[in-house]
């Protein structure tokens, strides 16, 4: 399978804090991959420095373009969707100019009416709430308006930091599912960070393992589920 | 009551030079939630350009549009060369910087051209309506202002880099991430409030007279305008310009012995106690926020 | 470590009270050790004493003049010492400290002028007076935030000066003439001439002013003040009474600026409205930005600054004066935008994390 | 040359004093503080920057003129270094840079600091230090008090006298008139207004509506409605040129066709009328002391040229609409002619002695048949003004010229 | 357990509380119990009322009717600061710290209702000040170690890792010495090991210092293992109560939150 995106020597630092201390990893085009780790691991520090908002040294190639200096608009132009944590919503806009936004890069607006359409249909909560500014919308619809303002970028990689977070187990379940569906279906790759190991070892095809700012195990989301020293050592469950 | 009427239409004609700055007010707002304190000096300056054009002999039809895209740059250069050093400083920074751009540009003009007042010609010819009480220039004030609002409110709402404005100033993190060149879209904000403000400059500066103090009190008042109506609402700030004039010229008659000497106090007494019962003006959005 | 360095940003007080994400914002903070933090104490005490030591023989050295301009810098100093309490410890916004001023410079002079009151006498009245005053304007700002907050204390500053214009009252305030004021003579038979003397009593009151907000900082109350600061509604869930803290800051933010205002006027032997236009607001702020919003000894600089730095401009340009004020303040913005106390601790920092390496 | 210095000196004050023995109390036994063999050292305190800096032309005006007195060889002998500080029109301000130019240039006098406030604020110390407070750009009556104030001395006419000068002419030549006034809310104004009624004496109701306003507001429209609907049929303004420009437009514009009258300080043809309209200015009344060099019926004038070549040499940025230039030209006039009469003995007594003795002093561009006498006890120079009205092209003196009778009280 | 609950009358009474916003009922008439010593697990959906009733427990909202007593008596009264000295404390979900605070001092903000002072007697430092900190700082040092919080305990809390910014909210809370604690979610976040930790604390919080406990969490692990009674909410109403087991049976709630048998 080719990569779409291939990181090297990835360092990033807050200030004189160094955090990521040389990353090497890969996602495959059409993959699932997820990044694993304790808290202060350095799994948000990676999304972050992936597109572009905090300072980073390293090369990091995306369809084969270095971006690894280019601005987070730009990394983002270029088809790769992060959908931050704390969700990112802009709360005084409605649902609707929320998913417009998310367009912004497009062109064709028949395109954005459709994915319009197919971003209700994936999440058809957000529908009802069209019109209703985002800040009044719950937890949950927030992470799915989120996810939704992401896809309607048509992104080739989604980067997601901590999707289940505040999420009842239903609506994690639900969501986990439409993401292996948009994935399925619209063939976007993602690289997901996750607490919840457990679920989040489903959906992924491989997974990597951080500790304090660097790589101690990668491999599919089978071999790291299998190992049990790993899952005592680092996912704990 | 005659007097009365006469008030109000003067009220309405003074509230037209608020209204018109208000409006410039919250056009920075949106881009850079930010009060810009500099924006009246701007606007003063913008105007002085005019003049000068004028002066050389310039044809005035081609000095407006002239002096509105040279300000639409110099706002543009502004944010560039000024501002965009700042980075993320905190607000009380930027204020000081805007207090500066406030000096440097006052100081720049007065420099220039000198404190002597100067006529600045109407765009609408001389001569007045309803008994002298609003000039054909105020009217024609009015309608620009109405105009350009009408134009902001269609920029913001349907057009997508009026989306992309409003998304960047309210979270410039977020709107990076949807692509959003926010720089530019900050940039663009200074240059749009630069051009309204070169507008509200020309169409203010036939009435007032032209000088390098002569947007003083006027930016004050357009920010008392703002808030009234809310500064998320460039409406709620043209209503909010218009009341404020009209407050003020009724307080200033019709409140015995101290009323004239206490116009702006009264006007700015009652702002404040709608602010206190409605704290996002009364056109203003709140923002519901779960705690 | 009672040196709070930090700057008050409303946008992110804005965020942190509807809370961001998980990691919250993960900002770029360089983590000083706590070792290092005893040894930055010993630094800052050092320079403290110092400062001191020159401050108190300053007045033997320097001619009258000079003199003067340094009793109107701790002058200055106090009053955005109350702006910073307001400011940097509370996080409420101030573009109105001026009237605060005014009302303290009126109240001393009005009871000179019309009672005969000592000129001691008259700088508790005027901060009692500014406290009650604070207070009450705090109320309504109680429903004020940010940029509101600022415009609505701006209105005040514009509008006081002409209240003190106003006719009904021109009996006390001598309406636009103002009031001449005479300046006491140093008592006990101190050896010291007049501006000696009250560069003394302005520098005693500094310090009683700079130790009592110090000691306000470090006690429970600055704590409440200062979690109101961060987070209003966590702060009223830890028992907080967040509207009476802020309209007490208000008020203790005044009191200071008024007692400035009272000795301002003793010192300048005049007062009249045109002595305190918004101009004297905004100098304030900027005195604040300048010192380091939130470090208290900050206060000093920043009243330098607005006392020497206009000066200096003016010697650079006479037509340009404003131009290169501006400039100067721009430029400061850019080499320190959280001020010489954000400076200093980076200062410190750096150099704690030196000693320990070398 | 005192910049460069200064800097340092203000550097270490910034840093804290310690460094302050070099430049702290030099000795304070020279005979004559401010003057040496070869000059004379002049202060000034004047708004170049703030809400009143356009008043600062007067002391670009002063500053050009003593650039020429110089050139052509100084005051016997003697150069003028005029020392002109900043105040921005502050009170606090004023004192301060009042008491850098007296204790630490050690200047020989302060000449023109411009605003009732600074000068008000400056007064007493000025007259503790027994340092001579000349020619003070303010028209309040209360710089003209020798008996409190011997060492504070104003220049222009007192803006009382100018006041009495309306009343009076209104209560003769129209008697059956009703006024309305409309007045700035500072000490200017309100002199004005008091010197009407006293002008109008015991027919001071003859006003019958009174309107105010404050220097920060943008438009007096409102004022000027307010007054025509009292249905006055004289209306008078007592205000800054651009607010007189405002309201002879908008009484124009409202067609209140009542008897205008002017304050001196507002009625330059180029400054005033012409962006207020001349059509609209036509009929105004106003006094003046000084020849408007806008004014056509000047244009062959011997004093008028000397002006006109004065600026173009020295002041050529300076705008010639404005009357500042006119007004700075003949207070620095004023100024080089008491040194002249001081001779070499040029302590602060004799500077004070001279400027206290001006006997029938005419200068170029006074109005003929105008001049400066004062004494011990006049400390107003100039009392004489004469009544005026334009004619849509210029003004036109009419009646006498009128002493204001303002004593020191 | 039951008939131990039934016994003693509660701590903490909710009572048919109704919330609404606009025309959204956010709370249809909640009643449950809360008795002494108990760790009450409450759960529903995103947008069930959780939070709400959070918030109506911690005073920022006021129920349109209905009652919350607290030891028999109504807090309804009360303003929002008044609840730590009636003995409720509570944390944030997302964690609301005093940013530019040290972690001392925001523990020891979580002491301001259980001591006294006023500005005067701060500005001047007055002796009974100084003794009252003194006493402040024992209790604050305590809460430090308790919560393994020494190493940071004089840094300011930005910029301190997501999890150890969470035991800093609880050992504010703790400071507080409340009678009841609420939790808003405080797994969120964590990954599995902390979550185990945090249910370990959560536990000696109510064994060795006597706090009861209403805890809002998504973490089914750390619900269903540390709760003694488990209350479901679901668009606004209480769709089930009972022991962890009962409550994972209910078909209700299975439907309307927990999904089927993860994968």
């Amino acid at each position: 399978m080719s990569m779409l995106l291939e990181v090297t020597g990835l360092h990033a630092s807050y200030g004189d804090f160094r955090v990521l201390h040389g990353l090497d990893f890969t996602v495959e085009k059409g993959g699932i991959s997820t990044l694993l780790g304790a808290n202060g691991a350095g799994k948000t520090t990676t999304l972050r420095a992936l597109c572009g908002m905090i300072k980073r040294t390293g090369t990091i190639r995306f369809e084969g373009n270095d971006i690894s200096s280019k601005a987070t608009e730009e990394i983002v132009r270029l088809g790769v969707a992060h959908v931050p944590e704390g969700r990112g919503t802009f709360t005084g806009l409605t649902t609707e100019e929320n998913l417009q936004c998310g367009a912004m890069t497009r062109r064709s607006r028949a395109e954005i009416a459709r994915d319009l359409e197919q971003a209700y249909h994936w999440f058809p909560r957000l529908r009802e709430r069209r019109n209703q500014q985002a800040g009044t919308l719950s937890g949950g619809e927030q992470q799915m308006l989120a996810i939704a303002r992401a896809l309607m970028l048509r992104p080739r990689l989604m980067l997601l930091d901590e999707p289940s977070f505040g999420l009842a187990p239903l609506i994690v379940q639900e969501m986990f599912s439409i993401l292996r569906k948009v994935n399925q279906e619209e063939q976007v790759s993602m690289l997901i960070v996750e607490q919840n190991a457990g679920v989040v070892l489903e959906l992924a095809d491989n997974a990597f393992v951080l500790e304090t700012g660097g790589i101690v195990m990668s491999g599919t989301a089978a071999e790291v589920r299998d190992n049990e020293t790993i899952r005592a050592a680092y996912l704990g469950y | 009551m005659e007097l009365l009427a006469q008030q109000l239409i003067t009220g309405i004609a003074t509230g037209g030079i608020y209204a018109c700055m208000a409006l410039a007010v919250v056009m920075i707002y949106q881009a850079i939630h930010h009060l810009n304190f500099a924006q009246g000096e701007m606007a003063m300056f913008s105007t002085f350009i005019a003049w000068q054009m004028l002066a050389w002999g310039v044809p005035y039809w081609l000095v407006i549009p002239l002096t509105v895209a040279l300000s639409f740059v110099g706002g543009v250069a502004i944010e560039r060369l000024v501002i965009r050093p700042l980075g993320d400083a905190p607000v009380l920074s930027h204020i000081v910087v805007f207090i500066g751009l406030f000096a440097i540009i006052n100081s720049l003009a007065g420099f220039i051209w000198d404190f002597t007042i100067k006529p600045f010609p109407s765009a609408f010819g001389e001569g007045s309506r309803f008994g002298g009480l609003i000039s054909n220039h105020q009217l024609g004030m009015i309608a620009v202002t109405m105009t350009v609002l009408l134009m902001l409110f269609l920029f913001f709402r349907y057009t997508r880099v009026g989306l992309a404005m409003r998304a960047a100033a309210e979270n410039p993190a977020s709107a990076r991430l949807v692509g959003i060149r926010v720089g530019w879209m900050i940039a663009l904000g200074w240059g749009m409030a630069a051009a309204i403000g070169a507008i509200a400059g020309i169409l203010i500066a036939p009435i007032v007279f032209l000088e390098p103090n002569m947007m003083l009190s006027i930016l004050l008042y357009g920010f008392a305008g703002a808030v009234l109506g809310g500064l998320t609402s460039p409406i709620g700030a043209v209503f909010g310009g218009f009341m404020v004039g009209i407050i003020e010229n009724l307080a200033g008659t019709y409140i015995p012995e101290i009323g004239g000497e206490l116009k702006l106090p009264i006007a700015l007494f009652l702002i404040v106690t709608v602010l206190v019962f409605k704290p996002t003006g009364l056109f203003g959005r709140t923002v519901v926020q779960r705690v | 470590m009672s040196v709070n360095t930090t700057t008050t940003d409303a946008r992110q007080a804005a965020a942190s009270t509807t809370a961001t994400g998980p990691a919250g914002a993960v900002k770029a903070v360089s983590l000083p050790e706590p070792a290092a933090a005893s040894g930055n104490a010993k630094i800052m005490r050092t320079a403290g004493i110092a400062l001191l030591i020159m401050g108190l023989t300053a007045p033997f050295m320097a001619g009258n003049f000079l003199i003067f301009q340094l009793t109107m810098m701790l002058i200055y100093g106090i009053a955005i010492l109350g702006l910073n309490i307001l400011t940097g410890i509370n996080g409420q916004f101030s573009l109105g400290h001026g009237a605060f001023y005014a009302v303290g410079a009126y109240t001393a002079a009005i009871m000179m002028d019309q009672f005969g009151v000592g000129y001691l006498w008259t700088l508790p009245v005027a901060g009692i007076i500014c406290f009650i005053v604070g207070f009450l304007f705090g109320l309504p700002a109680l429903r004020l935030e940010g940029i509101y907050l600022a415009l609505a204390t701006f209105a005040l500053a514009v509008v006081t000066p002409q209240l003190f214009k106003l006719s009904p009252f021109e009996h006390w305030t001598s309406g636009v003439m103002g009031i001449v004021i005479s300046k006491p003579e140093a008592p006990l038979g101190l050896p010291l001439n007049p501006d000696q003397w009250l560069y003394f009593l302005t520098l005693a009151i500094g310090l009683v002013a700079y130790v009592c907000a110090r000691n306000l900082v470090g006690s429970r109350t600055g704590r409440a003040l200062m979690a109101i600061r961060d987070n209003p509604i966590a702060a009223g869930s830890m028992g907080v009474n967040t509207a009476l803290f802020k309209s007490l800051a208000f008020g203790v933010s005044a009191l200071y600026t008024g007692v400035a205002g009272a000795l301002g006027a003793i010192v300048v032997q005049y007062i009249s409205p045109d002595s305190f236009t918004f101009t004297l607001s905004v100098a304030l702020v900027v005195g604040l930005v300048v010192g380091g919003v939130g470090w208290l000894p900050g206060a000093l600089f920043g009243g330098a600054f607005i006392m020497f730095v206009p000066n200096i401009a003016e010697e650079l340009s006479k037509g340009l004066s404003g131009a290169v004020y501006g400039a100067i303040m721009i430029l400061m913005m850019y080499a320190i935008p959280t001020g010489l106390g954000g400076l200093l601790k980076a200062a410190l920092t750096a150099l704690s994390k030196r000693s320990k390496t070398g | 040359m005192h910049i460069r210095r200064n800097i340092l000196k203000y550097a270490a004050a910034g840093l804290v004093v310690s460094s302050s023995l070099a430049f702290g109390s030099i000795a304070q036994a020279q005979e004559m503080p401010g003057v040496t063999d070869t000059e004379i050292k002049i202060g000034n305190i004047a708004p170049y920057s703030g809400p009143a800096s356009a008043y600062s032309t007067i002391a670009k005006t002063i500053s050009a003129y003593f650039d020429k007195v110089n050139e052509e060889g100084g005051i016997n002998g003697r150069k003028i270094n005029f020392v002109s500080y900043d105040d921005g029109y502050s009170p606090p301000k004023a004192v301060e840079q009042a008491r850098k130019l007296v204790e630490s240039d050690e200047a020989l006098l302060i000449f023109q600091s411009l605003g009732t406030p600074s000068n008000s604020a400056i007064t007493k110390y000025m007259n503790m230090k027994k340092v001579p407070q000349l020619l003070v750009a303010t028209g309040a009556t209360k710089f003209g008090d020798p008996e409190n104030s011997p060492w504070t001395m104003g220049w222009q006419p007192n803006y009382q006298s100018e006041g009495i000068i309306y009343g009076r002419w209104i209560a003769d030549e129209m008697p059956d008139a009703k006024i309305a006034v409309m007045y700035q809310n500072d000490d200017f104004g309100k002199d004005l207004l008091d010197g009407l009624k006293t002008g109008l004496g015991d027919k001071a109701d003859m006003i019958v509506a009174e309107a105010s306003y404050e220097v920060a507001e943008p438009v007096v429209d409102s004022q000027v409605v307010k007054l025509k609907a009292s249905g006055a049929d004289v209306f008078i303004s007592f205000s800054t040129p651009k607010f007189a420009a405002q309201a002879i437009k908008k009484a124009h514009e409202i067609g209140w066709d009542a008897t205008q009258i002017v304050a001196n300080v507002s009625n330059s043809v180029g400054a005033v009328l012409t962006p207020a309209g001349l059509e609209a200015s036509t009929g105004l009344i106003s006094t003046a002391y000084l020849k408007d060099m806008q004014d056509p019926q000047w244009a062959d004038d011997q004093g008028a040229k000397e002006w006109n070549a004065f600026m173009d040499k020295y002041y050529p940025d300076g705008d010639k609409l404005s009357s500042f230039t006119t007004y700075g030209y003949t207070v620095a006039q004023t100024m080089a002619h008491i040194l002249e009469q001081a001779g070499d003995d040029l302590t602060r007594e004799n500077v004070l002695k001279q400027a206290a003795s001006m006997k029938d002093v005419t200068l170029p561009l006074f109005l003929p048949g105008m001049s400066m006498n004062t004494s011990e006890t006049d400390y107003f120079p100039i009392e004489q003004m004469q009544l005026m009205k334009f004619n849509g092209e210029r003004w036109e003196n009419f009646g006498e010229i009128i002493s204001g009778e303002v004593g020191g009280n | 357990m039951q008939a131990n609950t039934a016994s003693a009358p509660p701590q903490l009474a909710v009572r048919d509380v109704v919330v609404r916003f606009g025309g959204i009922v956010a709370l249809d008439g909640i009643a449950f119990d809360l008795h002494k010593g108990e760790i009450l697990g409450l759960i529903g959906p995103n947008g069930a009322g959780k939070t709400t009733l959070f918030n109506c427990l911690s005073r920022l909202y006021t129920p349109a009717s209905g009652d919350i007593l607290y030891d028999g008596n109504s807090v309804l009264s009360r303003r929002p600061h008044d609840m730590p000295a009636i003995g409720i404390g509570r944390s944030f979900q997302n964690v609301a710290l005093f940013q530019r605070m040290t972690v001392r001092d925001n523990i020891r903000v979580g002491a301001h209702a259980a001591s006294r002072s006023d500005f005067f007697s701060d500005a001047l430092h007055l002796p009974w000040v100084r003794r009252q900190e003194a006493a402040v700082d024992a209790t604050v040092s305590e809460l430090i170690d308790y919560l393994g919080l020494g190493a940071v305990a004089d840094l300011p809390v930005e910029g301190l890792p997501f999890g150890t910014r969470k035991r800093v909210e609880i050992a504010r809370a703790l400071a507080i010495r409340p009678g009841v604690l609420l939790l808003d979610e405080p797994a969120g976040g964590l990954n599995h090991d902390e979550v185990g930790e945090l249910g370990r604390l959560i536990k000696s919080i109510r064994d060795d210092r006597g706090v009861t406990i209403l805890l809002v969490e998504h973490h089914m692990g750390l619900v269903m293992s540390i709760s003694d009674k488990v209350v479901v909410l679901s668009f606004g109403r209480k769709i089930a109560e009972g022991t962890p087991a009962e409550v994972q049976q209910n078909p209700d709630v299975i439907a309307a939150y927990l999904g089927g048998p993860a994968e």
